[in-house]
């Protein structure tokens, strides 16, 4: 099962959309899409990533999150989820994080009062 | 397949039907693990929700077993037997690499934000119970089990 | 797993991965079958259309085992093995059930439309071998192979 | 995996829309079905069976419908499918049936000239 990653660049910041399974075998792919993200969008207000097409995450999936908030963090920026699909869903309240991360249910609602 | 069979007050023969798979320690196998535990589980009567969480929490098993076991090594063998008898679901997972330290084997608080560490907690959160045992020749066998609604 | 190497000759290592599944000799758990070898197919390069005749054959070959070696019996085991090496793919499915008899098994001529008699037509229109071996103790084994390009 | 088998009563005859995997395990369910629409819509021209919601159809399916072809013909009916998805298309051919059934893009092509 193969990730597919898309960039994209908005005013706010860069939108990553993930598309496939996050899991122990893709999510080093997604690290570095993040990273990516981060030295291309230095300075950017926020950091978009859209998980409406991702149908599953495991725990491998949301460390590789919880490090993107902590650079966000670093950098002063916002990292902002946006429309999780039922599966990541689940295990965001599994892990109790449904609240420490700011989830949007679309784009336009996550670029609103940065 | 073991051909177990017992006998309930009413005299009906509850057969056990097991599904046995082995993969490579690869995590690009973790996905046909999934693929193939995800139908059994739901064809056995869990809900959608269930299901998935007990899928990931044998994913979080076999990326351990990985990662911790085999301390990456992808080219050995990872296990399972699924075991559905009349009350009861039974997953179990063998590796032949590191003991498991089942003392050291604790979910971590969850208020503290950070990567790692919840692998453990999704088995119990799922599970009814979930057993480390040591005492084979060779590498742990976890069991997990769920009471059938 | 076996752990058999090759060594090409670039003198590179090169690994067999094997993935091992049994399930019961029950139709529903065809499904499972399908969902367990989809994926180890199609991440092994073959194409989308390839994969789904594959999966179509190896389901097919389960279906004869239930409805011949076992005769309907769905309490009995199917075990199947596939090994994805350098160059090659080989699915090996088992049964202890009654012996094939190699002779009587052809596929039947298309242009007699009638129910059955495809599943075999199946297994050879997409493997490059599909042989029946009934030496062993007990049931047959069926290995059927394919180049991978 | 489930079939699912929805009925419908058209004016030409009965429209089967199936839903799932056609295999061993489903397809008496689907021969069931198809005895069903047989029985109440005796007299009729046409039986219809839509197959793009069929992700996978193995030989107990084709037997069923050919055997629905056989009746349909004792019936002096026509057994119209319609809508093949591909792992359907794929097998039709594989087995060379393509050319035997009457095959059509939709409910409303397949009521045309009966
Ligand atoms: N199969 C195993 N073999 C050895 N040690 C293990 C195994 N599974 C878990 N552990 C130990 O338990 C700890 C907690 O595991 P877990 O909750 O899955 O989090 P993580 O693997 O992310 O650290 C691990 O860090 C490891 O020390
Ligand atoms: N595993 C098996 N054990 C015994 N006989 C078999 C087995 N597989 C196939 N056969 C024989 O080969 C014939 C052709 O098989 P197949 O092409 O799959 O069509 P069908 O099973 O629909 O008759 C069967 O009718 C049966 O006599």
């Amino acid at each position: 099962m193969k990730i597919e990653i898309v960039s994209e660049k908005t005013d706010a910041g860069y939108l990553l959309k993930l598309k496939g399974d996050v899991d122990m075998s893709s999510s080093p792919e997604v690290r570095s899409a993040l990273g990516e993200a981060f030295r291309q969008g230095k300075g950017a207000r926020a950091l978009f990533v859209d998980l409406s097409q991702v149908r599953y995450m495991d725990s491998s999936g949301i460390a590789t999150l919880v490090e993107a908030m902590q650079t966000c963090m670093k950098q002063g920026a916002r990292l902002r989820l946006i429309d999780l699909s039922p599966a990541v869903r689940d295990v965001f309240e599994m892990a109790r994080l449904s609240s420490v991360f700011d989830i949007f249910a679309s784009v336009s609602d996550a670029a609103k009062g940065l | 397949m073991r051909e177990e069979a017992r006998v309930t007050k009413e005299g009906k023969e509850l057969q056990e039907e097991t599904v046995s798979l082995a993969v490579p320690s690869h995590p690009k196998y973790l996905y046909v693990v999934r693929s193939a535990v995800y139908p059994v589980l739901s064809s056995a009567g869990f809900s959608r929700s269930e299901t998935r969480k007990m899928v990931l929490a044998v994913d979080e098993a076999c990326s351990n077993i990985i990662k911790h076991a085999y301390a990456g090594d992808t080219t050995k063998t990872i296990w399972l037997t699924l075991t559905l008898g009349g009350d009861r679901l039974r997953i179990e997972l063998r590796d032949s690499g590191k003991k498991v330290d089942a003392g050291k084997i604790a979910p971590r608080d969850l208020k503290d934000i950070r990567p790692g560490g919840l692998g453990t907690h999704f088995m119990n959160s799922v599970f009814d119970s979930v057993q480390y045992d040591t005492s084979g020749g060779e590498g742990t066998l976890l069991t997990l089990t769920k009471k059938r609604s």
